[in-house]
């Protein structure tokens, strides 16, 4: 409570973690297209190679498929590589590696090799990026298994998730929502590596369960403020992981709101948001007093215009009168 | 195989052709400059990568290619929509993500299409072009169309395995693309010492037996002249041709790059080659140009951007409820 | 029903759908590694080459990015191509060219540019191929905005559905359980297109809807069978287009039974089967008498050992013991 | 900068070393021959790929490596774990299925694993095992490891982009990746010159700056000398090299192969090469073996045989309660 807090943005919070990294472990380093001399796209990474050297901040060519791939090998041959991918959009260019190999290395060799490798992609809409740019594949990635998938939201998890990742055996995909870099607010001064496997419940209610993840986030607890106000209150839970779920979490908060509502910036159909459907159907079914709705983006490439990508995003709006729906029909 | 076509400034023959370069190059560099200033007023958002100084490449490869030649071109590509042909007007209302614009705002500056001109984008995924490209140029071959398909793309873009993929497979079912190689000497901040391990690009295409030139990027006429040959050889025997145009942005990469890679006085010494700049100098020394004929002409072009902003200022948005359109297609024509 | 029919394999009935197109339409040409002079990995284009020659069957090198992105060139350019990547494990490949192009191309031009191209490949375990050629990924793939995802579990459909695709405008995925190829059975002697977007019901009941697509609608039927002489009566629904989904079809069988369970192959966590059962969660909860319950493959990546690879997919005995719980509690 | 080093046979000079060789393509020769009777007999399911015919690469190519060089291999890798250090009985078991199989029955034949030996794969990617490999080599650049990673690849792997992308970086970053091409001229079906546009595949990798070498893949003496000599060139000056071996497997590319795309012809003329004879020749000629020791030597490699065969049969499954193991690690070691 006494903690001492300065003022700091996403895109420094970030920055402090990578840092963080290199300075406590010598295997650990990044490589990335413009991690360098660039400073990063994002300007996440910016000061880290005059501080740590071209060796372990490594720019590296438009190959997306061969510095996931390196990583791996440099994961198997006893380092811990952060890698790097712009935005999640180029990823797909690396998903060979991601699944055919990050993902089963382990698995294949009858536990063998682990592969220790965390990619950093930044991901997510709302800066007119259009549809090459500003997909939220995230909760599609969490899809598969032998990864881990996480999504900071918070400047806490900004900071903190990195360290948490790279002590975690296995790849971890870290996603960070372009939105938030310039995202600027209180952290603690002594922030440092946080847990990356529970949820975390932001706002407490008794009425509806708001599940989310990512810049959602924000626009929940905005959402829950302006419901607050009408009489309605709610839980609003960050997943933080999304591969594996912690999924007691939203059971929990089930059992006593009996209503639950998922934003998820993921195009609906086959959305992280169904699965958590799914999975409260199936285990808190008759706790329900309505059925679980889905907030999640409209099924279209993303659009350039701001009015129309506005429109495709989950909006607090939408959100609000969803809520007031489900609770007073 | 390969022939190199630097030069320090073809002399000029033709009056036409170079003052039409010339406003080509105007047209592209005032658009950009408008666009820069309309950024930062907020009215042009997202991405927005300029070609100031690159100007010479796309004007002078256009003018190696026909009407019917396909264009694939990157996110960096006012200068290809407006030589393919493209009104300001379209583009700048794109921009604006007006209803009006090209792709009905959809696309913004990094996607520009055109049916009628045969500009398939506007791609933003580097390297993602150059089998589409190759696509293109295979139905040219099976539905014996001689016509080229051309292919624009970074030097960044060479290291992506699509690259190599793209020329190895163009060569060997002998298609008519004409690869483009804009090298610029960096992507993003990387220069091309820390990206390729050779830098001789064309003895990367020549590894697939794909005929190659390099030219002085910055000399609209020799650009001209290789892309003129370089095209009429692909459209003559079928096969590909990779020219290298050695080049240089005047501008960060995009609105957001601060510049940290290279010096000024490297950008310094690259603004004294202006492709714009040196063809005036060229121009007015063999007698075809006086202050006032280049008054006229930056004053046609300026009215021409001011129309273009003004038609993409006035120009209605898209309807909300257009919004899930163009996901699927409305008819079932084939 | 007076029907002439004839017994025919899965393996022919698609190289009879190849053959059909190839004359039908010049604009249609087959691509893809091997498809010439090896006949095709799963000998699907067997003596094409001889009929059709190499301008229309034509082998690529295993480039497997660049051959699907020209199939998107060839397709604006006026083709009607036919690609196929062997595998869906190796369309991870590919994945860019069809997320990033095939799927956006017609909205990023605002419609100027639509992209009429099918991509068949096989999918699914069941081979003993172990986690780099097993997975079943066409839930997966269903996501995707802009793009169709059929999969054929039926032998009229892996004769038919490929003509369907190639008559429509936009990017197909065409996935054939690889399973089936040898299968035989019984198929009309004029069997010719079918249409590509509902779904179809096998089996009809009264008690439970069994949802399903691919070659897990005959561990349905199976289970269905098995279920009947028991007295439980079911639905069961081949879904054949994944995307879109024929909800109507589900939902009318719901409102009928007020029961169902989805099995899918593919991986649990963010499945197709998710996405169903949080449609009808949305759409139809009054409906239910008991959750919606999934059977999906084991989360991991596919072993090789045949005793573990029956385990890690859906089976019939677990089908039915599952129904019988939902029924009977 | 590329040493071809085709012949026709080396002459022998080392005794111990010739009978060795032999020894190690007379066990995966062997082996083979009894994993496609065991395929038969359903003992071994899935996909079954034989090298049999280029046996002389792995055996000669394992002669450069030392011990705690790593080595990545492809889906045709019984050979490569053979000669790495594997034990006959765990790749048996694997291929069984059985839980004393290398990776405890989740690999089977396309994926033999072994950490002590320092084999990643057994990858059934085509091209995915290049970039792990240029990873692994990072990883010694950066622990001052002088190793090396040999990485063996066919040659339809290289018309994909990794192998591209997985050159460039290796050259690029100066690792010490040993590239090991086994070009047996088909990918499957597909002939190197449906495949590629330029068949030259050394010139390929020299397009990156690469050092390469050519070398007889049916001759293990070759192959061992140029290994040598590629290996201890990457071990001393860090950088990569690639060795192209020119090979042909005798037997269909898997067990579902009809072979329509190439002549009985063909391969009967190869068969004329078969490494293991002509070395057996060249043996004899020096008179190094006599039918009694080469029939001692064959008794010795069948009763290792049988003895892994016995071992797979008696070996257990692995239990089912174990099924979702490996999919994420058990300890939090770091
Ligand atoms: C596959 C992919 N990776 C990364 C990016 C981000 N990015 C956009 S432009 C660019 C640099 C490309 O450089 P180059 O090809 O030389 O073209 P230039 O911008 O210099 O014209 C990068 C890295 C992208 N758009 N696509
Ligand atoms: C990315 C990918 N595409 C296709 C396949 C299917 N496939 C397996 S082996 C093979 C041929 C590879 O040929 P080559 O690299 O020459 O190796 P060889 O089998 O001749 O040893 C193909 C196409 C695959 N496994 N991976
Ligand atoms: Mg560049
Ligand atoms: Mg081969």
């Amino acid at each position: 409570m006494a903690e001492q807090m300065r003022t700091i943005t996403y895109r420094d919070a970030v920055r402090e973690g990578l840092r963080e990294a290199l300075q406590k472990d010598e295997r650990v380093f990044l490589m990335g297209e413009d991690v360098g001399r660039y400073g990063g796209c994002f300007a996440a990474s910016k000061g880290l190679l005059e501080e740590f050297g071209p060796e372990r901040v490594r720019d590296t060519p438009l190959s997306e498929s061969t510095f996931t791939g390196a990583g791996i090998g440099a994961a198997l041959g006893g380092m811990r590589p952060i890698v790097e991918i712009m935005t999640v959009n180029f990823s797909l260019l690396a998903l060979d590696q991601i699944m055919n190999n990050a993902a089963t290395y382990l698995h294949m060799s009858g536990g063998l090799f682990n592969v220790p490798l965390v990619i950093r992609m930044a991901t997510g809409g709302g800066k007119q990026l259009a549809a090459q740019h500003s997909h939220s594949l995230e909760g599609w990635y969490a899809h598969i298994p032998g990864i881990k998938v996480l999504c900071a939201a918070t400047l806490e998890d900004a900071r903190g998730m990195l360290w948490g990742a790279l002590l975690d055996p296995d790849p971890v995909l870290l996603f960070e929502p372009s939105v938030l870099y310039a995202m600027e607010g209180e952290l603690a001064v002594d922030a440092g590596a946080v847990d990356i496997a529970g949820a975390r419940l932001h706002h407490e209610g008794r009425d509806l369960t708001l599940i989310t993840y990512g810049s959602c986030l924000y626009k929940c607890l905005d959402a829950a403020e302006q419901l607050e106000v009408s009489g309605i209150s709610c839980d609003v839970i960050d997943l933080r992981s999304l591969r594996p779920l912690d999924e007691e979490s939203f059971f929990t908060s089930v059992a006593k709101t009996h209503r639950a509502l998922i934003v998820d910036e993921g195009w609906r159909s086959g959305s992280l948001a169904a699965e958590i459907s799914a999975r409260i159907m199936e285990n808190a079914f008759y706790e329900l007093d309505a059925p679980v709705e889905r907030i999640c983006s409209v099924e279209v490439p993303m659009p350039y215009a701001k009015h129309m990508e506005e429109a495709a995003l989950p909006q607090v709006k939408t959100i609000v009168e969803t809520a007031r729906r489900m609770i007073h029909g | 195989m390969s022939h190199d076509r630097s030069t320090n400034g073809q002399p000029l023959t033709d009056r036409e052709q170079s003052l039409e370069f010339l406003r080509q190059m105007l047209r592209i560099r005032r658009f950009e400059e408008k666009s820069a200033e309309l950024y930062s007023a907020q009215k042009i958002r997202g991405f927005l990568h300029l070609y100031i100084g690159e100007e010479a490449v796309a004007v002078g490869v256009a003018g190696g290619l026909n009407k019917d030649d396909a264009l694939v071109a990157t996110y960096r590509e006012h200068g290809h929509a407006m030589v393919k042909g493209m009104a300001m007007n379209t583009i700048m209302a794109e921009m604006y993500g007006k209803v009006t614009g090209c792709c009905r705002g959809r696309g913004g500056s990094m996607h520009l299409f055109d049916a009628e001109h045969r500009l398939y984008g506007g791609n933003a995924i580097v390297g993602g072009g150059l089998p589409v490209a190759v696509g293109l140029a295979l139905a040219d071959q099976l539905q014996k169309n001689h016509r080229v398909t051309c292919c624009c793309f970074g030097e960044g873009a060479m290291a992506e395995g699509e690259f190599h993929e793209a020329l190895n497979l163009a060569a060997l079912w002998h298609l008519p693309v004409l690869f483009v190689c804009e090298n610029n000497y960096y992507a993003m901040g990387t220069a091309l010492i820390r990206s390729e391990a050779v830098v001789d690009l064309p003895s990367k295409a020549a590894s697939y037996g794909v005929e190659t030139a390099t030219v002085d990027g910055m000399d609209v006429i020799a650009v001209a002249e290789a892309a003129q040959q370089a095209a009429s050889q692909v459209r003559q025997n079928g096969g590909p041709f990779f020219l290298e145009c050695r080049t240089y942005r005047f501008r960060p990469h995009s609105m957001f790059d601060p510049e940290l890679y290279r010096s000024k006085q490297e950008v310094e010494g690259w603004k004294q080659r202006c492709p714009i700049e040196s063809l005036i100098r060229r121009i007015r020394e063999k007698g075809w140009i006086d202050d006032s004929r280049l008054g006229e002409l930056e004053g046609a072009v300026a009215a021409e951007i001011a129309a273009a902003v003004d038609y993409a200022e006035q120009s209605p948005w898209e309807s909300l409820e257009e919004l899930t359109r163009f996901v699927y297609s409305e008819s079932e024509v084939r």
